[in-house]
């Protein structure tokens, strides 16, 4: 779940972290009070979950409070890589001597969280580890022990902070790891961390994403959660307990398991197909939850053929059968639907379809070559 | 190898799901010697002795390993409760378990002598010896083929038809799909290359994260028989999390491409499709 | 650094550990009027740090607001130990159903937190340690990682808290963990901790000694430090930078390194006599800190000799030597001084000290068998 | 053994105490190869490299020990520097810090290969060979007595007594006086009496704790030679804390009667005064 940089500021400047003073503004006469109480200049910038808004012109420095009027007025309603701004942040402009990166988030490989400082600001910082590798200083805190003074400190030596600024630095990278963890962040950002020409520093930019699994216990942070229109159907699956994420072809897919799913999207990609979307109906699926699914795919305008992949361990091919049928019954589907059942009970689905409007393969292979074909 | 006839299983969550396949296992001919259920020490369920906690439990049974059913809010504290009491094997079927967890618990991995396998995944099994998971027992059968898997339901769809090929296995590890997992795919596929029974390694991957990537370097340098992969996901589009919490590409990291070309670069054949599997094995057993 | 009862409570209390409502009185009449705001029957309990005030009769049940006065009467301005009464605590009563107890220090053998729980409440835990030692249940967390949920639970099932109360226990048990953490706690009980007839969990009393090497990051605890009268030597001493500690014999004594001035101690026992204080001057002291030293000294009463004590390693025997030069020229003092210098500029020290008003001798047991003949 | 030839010393804390303690043991012939100075990497004070970390030092100068004068309140974080960088040998002067600090130090140092001494203490000496404290080298001298004592100018005193009887040390460990320490009693012992070169220990422990007890079983069921023991603080009243953190009675715990006692118990005779302990070792020796 992503916050807006409004909000991680907010938890920022709650542990402890400069930051400009800043409002939130809906509409431009909004912003244009902020940007008079805030004091000009400010920067007004599109409050979206997604990056990139600089490039997309959703970031504008304003030296008026016209200007800020008329920059809010450009952003508001603008579309973000399909995301709508609805809010803008205006934050007193920083006189920025320096820019700096300091993330942190997590180290599969090394089962740890990895903490990320560098001198190169304001940059994506995957742009940066391709192309200046050597400008980014890495440490892997031990979980328990946390992120030392010494290790901060040794950080801010590698990556070559001013002296001046070390131990602000450095106190900084350690008050961030609080909020990782205190927010079970799967990645917290401070980019840019301003070095201002009074020689303090603040945070120009913030990105918290906060673990799903863990929102549970941050009842505080959930609140903040916003769905997208465009993240509707997989929030709604979610709520009915399967696993949904659209695409961008033409067949529809159903199946029991990540991995499953995964590999059935790629056999229709051998087969010439384009996979609609994925929906794993999870492990134990019962009739109503396959009915669900399938109503939830079959809603997709673009889809034109259904590949329903069952391989039953915890999941029983009658469970699933009659879900679909259910859906035969109620709803009589435009498209043609291909099935593969295996595994438990299977042999009791594949009687119970017996006489449905749907195809059946004996295979992942030849049924992902069926649905493509049909898809046609 | 990480079960057989010497483990002595207890469950950590004796509900209905940990009840069922405590049911199945017990019906596999796993040694389920016991559970842990906080105030019920002294009684039963369905036969299986009932302790208050994991030390009372290995006290009174020698149990040597233990496989985990509680909710992904609790089964952080269980883990920690078998690995306190210094279980050789820790299964977590759980799902759900937030990272931050995981990574206290992965602290507490580097100076322990236990195995955790999970969370999120469906146990080992040991063809005809031993069964610490929930997969549908009947799709796998005894044999030299070692299979590590971050994939639950495809581990059933390989194993059916690697069996229906008459391809056994010796043991197979599911190492579930989180990002922060106990057994990482690398140290999975050391415990099959070092397994005097196991004559081939079948590989499954997904996307997400590098641990293929790593597995293969190992195999590069160490292989003492030969493997097959397979990557599931490759047709999946970036920022897109596949149903795993660890199955996602982030930006250039956890691609497909880069885990085949890492496989085929330690001389390890990558499948495009599960059923190429079977013959893929059999050419690497029949070109030892 | 000792709390008092109903400040160790407040600790608790903001940690989310169940207190008894109640009040702090410093006269008969606050007392009473605690008593009828908090509603009858309460408890008047006398604040002194020390132990063992219910034997020594501060501890009262009072069933009326006259009750309550009078109970305050009797224990304000009472003497518990040395300790005088300056307040007492005016708690309701609590319904008792059982009393348990709960506790937290530090092991020094196995360098880690010991957690007790015990179903044997409201007795000195040492007394229930010799008489029935399979009726605590100790757990021994791991710095890093705390007391976790199952090993909290654990120490419940040992203890044999009924099951009732089990999961309220050991979240307390949690609770008080992570108090003693946060506070830097050496020692920290709930002693009785009641289980009430309604099934509650309230603490009933509760102790917290506090580090003092860790007050400057604790300074809310800080502020509540209180010097008793028979206290203010070692407190003055402290400040100072020097180490003492008042006893009860005849011989006062100096000297540099904790364990050289245990040993003169011991020495002077070994001569028959007593030492009527400790007193480390440190290492590497000046001549203006053995003055001060001196001073402290020869201002007890009951001082008849002083045996100044000093092998010379960072501490220069020059320097000790103009200290007590120094005293002897300003104050003449009315008791011997007998001293031993050994080690760095031990010569010059003898050197400057040659005709002064005092006894040399070349051994700690000589010095310390004159310095016990002087005194008698 | 701990400190010697090999040994290549690292300060931490270059402050005024530092500095001069620095210059003594360059003088006594100790390898002091840099001091850790954040913020002066690259410079160098009264001729000892300077570096930014410990973890620069270490590259830089193959340093394997660090010696601790960072004042209470910085000390716990030098002392983890020191651990993660695994040197062998970290010695902390520094004396006040808090005892939580030092559960998490004792935490890290059970998952540690390094072997803190202190803190709180002289640090440690190997007469003739090298020295990594703060004790007045002329009271020590070479020679068959191992040494370890939580007290320091009680170690002094005693080391100047047996050097003055003609009797040499091979090491002397100050230990320091607070309740938790890197290296107990027991732990330094164990070293005197795996030391091939000491042929007799002499062992200063006191009031508080009962680290001495532990050491005194130890010795009951390892000892390969003789040893000769003496605790200071036997006339101290319970309760009060003898200038040493550590060093309190507390109810029945601690007490000087228990540790003589035990030590008694297992063959080694204590003396009541330090004056008594060059006879007892020359006995002690002779009696081998």
């Amino acid at each position: 779940m992503k916050l807006h940089e409004f909000q991680a500021k907010q938890v920022l400047a709650r542990a402890g972290i400069s930051i400009p003073e800043g409002r939130v503004a809906t509409t431009p006469a909004e912003a244009e009070a902020a940007a008079t109480a805030l004091g000009l200049p400010v920067v007004v910038k599109a409050q979206v979950h997604v990056g990139g808004r600089g490039k997309a012109g959703g970031v504008k420095l304003a030296k008026t409070a016209a200007e800020a009027t008329s920059a809010a007025q450009a952003i508001l309603g603008m579309d973000i890589k399909g995301f709508t701004v609805r809010r803008v942040y205006v934050e007193r402009a920083a006189k920025i001597a320096k820019e700096l990166y300091l993330g942190i988030t997590i180290d599969r490989d090394r089962r740890r969280a990895v903490v990320m400082l560098s001198t190169v600001g304001g940059m994506d910082i995957e742009d940066v580890a391709a192309t200046q590798p050597e400008k980014i200083a890495r440490g892997w805190p031990d979980a328990l022990l946390g992120l030392q003074g010494y290790a901060a400190r040794g950080l801010c030596f590698t990556a070559g902070v001013p002296e001046a600024q070390r131990d602000a630095v450095a106190a900084i990278a350690r008050q961030l790891y609080g909020v990782f963890r205190a927010t079970d962040a799967m990645t917290i950002e401070i980019n840019p961390l301003f070095i201002q020409e009074d020689g303090s520093v603040v945070a120009g930019d913030a990105k918290l994403e906060v673990d799903d699994n863990a929102l549970y216990r941050q009842p505080e942070l959930a609140k903040l959660k916003e769905t997208q229109p465009n993240e509707e159907q997989e929030e709604r699956a979610k709520a009915l307990g399967f696993s949904y994420v659209q695409l961008d072809g033409e067949v529809g897919i159903i199946g029991n398991g990540a991995g499953l799913v995964m590999s059935t999207l790629d056999a229709v990609k051998n087969a010439g197909g384009h996979a609609a979307n994925f929906l794993d109906v999870g492990g134990g699926a019962k009739e109503s939850v396959v009915k669900a699914a399938l109503e939830i795919v079959l809603a997709n305008p673009k889809v034109k053929s259904v590949f329903i992949n069952i391989f039953g361990g915890i999941t029983r091919g009658d469970e699933v059968a009659k879900g679909i049928l259910a859906v035969l019954h109620d709803t009589k589907p435009k498209v043609p639907l291909v099935i593969r059942l295996s595994g438990t009970e299977a042999e009791a689905g594949r009687a119970l379809l017996e006489g449905a409007r749907l195809v059946s393969r004996a295979t992942m292979d030849e049924a992902a070559t069926e649905a493509v074909r049909l898809a046609r | 190898m990480l079960v057989g006839a010497q483990t002595r299983l207890l469950v950590q969550g004796l509900g209905r799901e940990g009840a069922f396949h405590a049911g199945r296992m017990l019906e596999y001919g796993t040694k389920v010697v016991g559970a842990a259920k906080p105030g019920k020490g002294g009684t039963k369920q369905d036969g299986i002795p009932l302790f208050d906690s994991v030390a009372q439990a290995v006290d009174a049974t020698g149990a040597n390993a233990s496989i985990i059913f509680v909710p992904a809010a609790g089964a952080p504290d269980a883990i920690l409760e078998a690995l306190d009491a210094q279980l050789d094997l820790v299964v977590a079927i759980t799902e759900g378990i937030a990272v931050h967890e995981m990574l206290t618990i992965a602290s507490v991995l580097e100076k322990s002598a236990s195995v955790l396998v999970g969370p999120n995944c469906p146990g080992l099994i040991s063809p005809g010896t031993a069964k610490v998971g929930i997969m549908p027992a009947e799709n796998f059968s005894p044999g030299p083929v070692g299979f590590v898997s971050r994939s639950g339901t495809l581990t059933y769809e390989i194993a059916d038809l690697l069996t229906k090929a008459g391809l056994g296995q010796t043991t197979c590890i599911g190492i579930g799909g989180d990002p922060i997992i106990g057994l990482p795919t690398p140290d999975a596929v050391r415990y099959l290359n070092e397994d005097p029974d196991t004559e081939v390694i079948v590989i499954v991957g997904e996307i997400g994260g590098s641990a293929e990537e790593r597995a293969a370097e190992y195999m590069r340098a160490f292989a003492k028989k030969p493997a097959v992969a397979f990557i599931a996901g490759r047709s999946a589009p970036p920022g897109k999390r596949m149903g795993h919490a660890g199955a996602i590409v982030s930006g250039n990291s956890g691609t497909a491409a880069s885990k085949v070309s890492a496989f085929e670069a330690a001389g390890i054949p990558v499948a495009t499709a599960p059923s190429e599997i079977p013959g893929m094995v059999t050419r690497a057993l029949a070109g030892r």
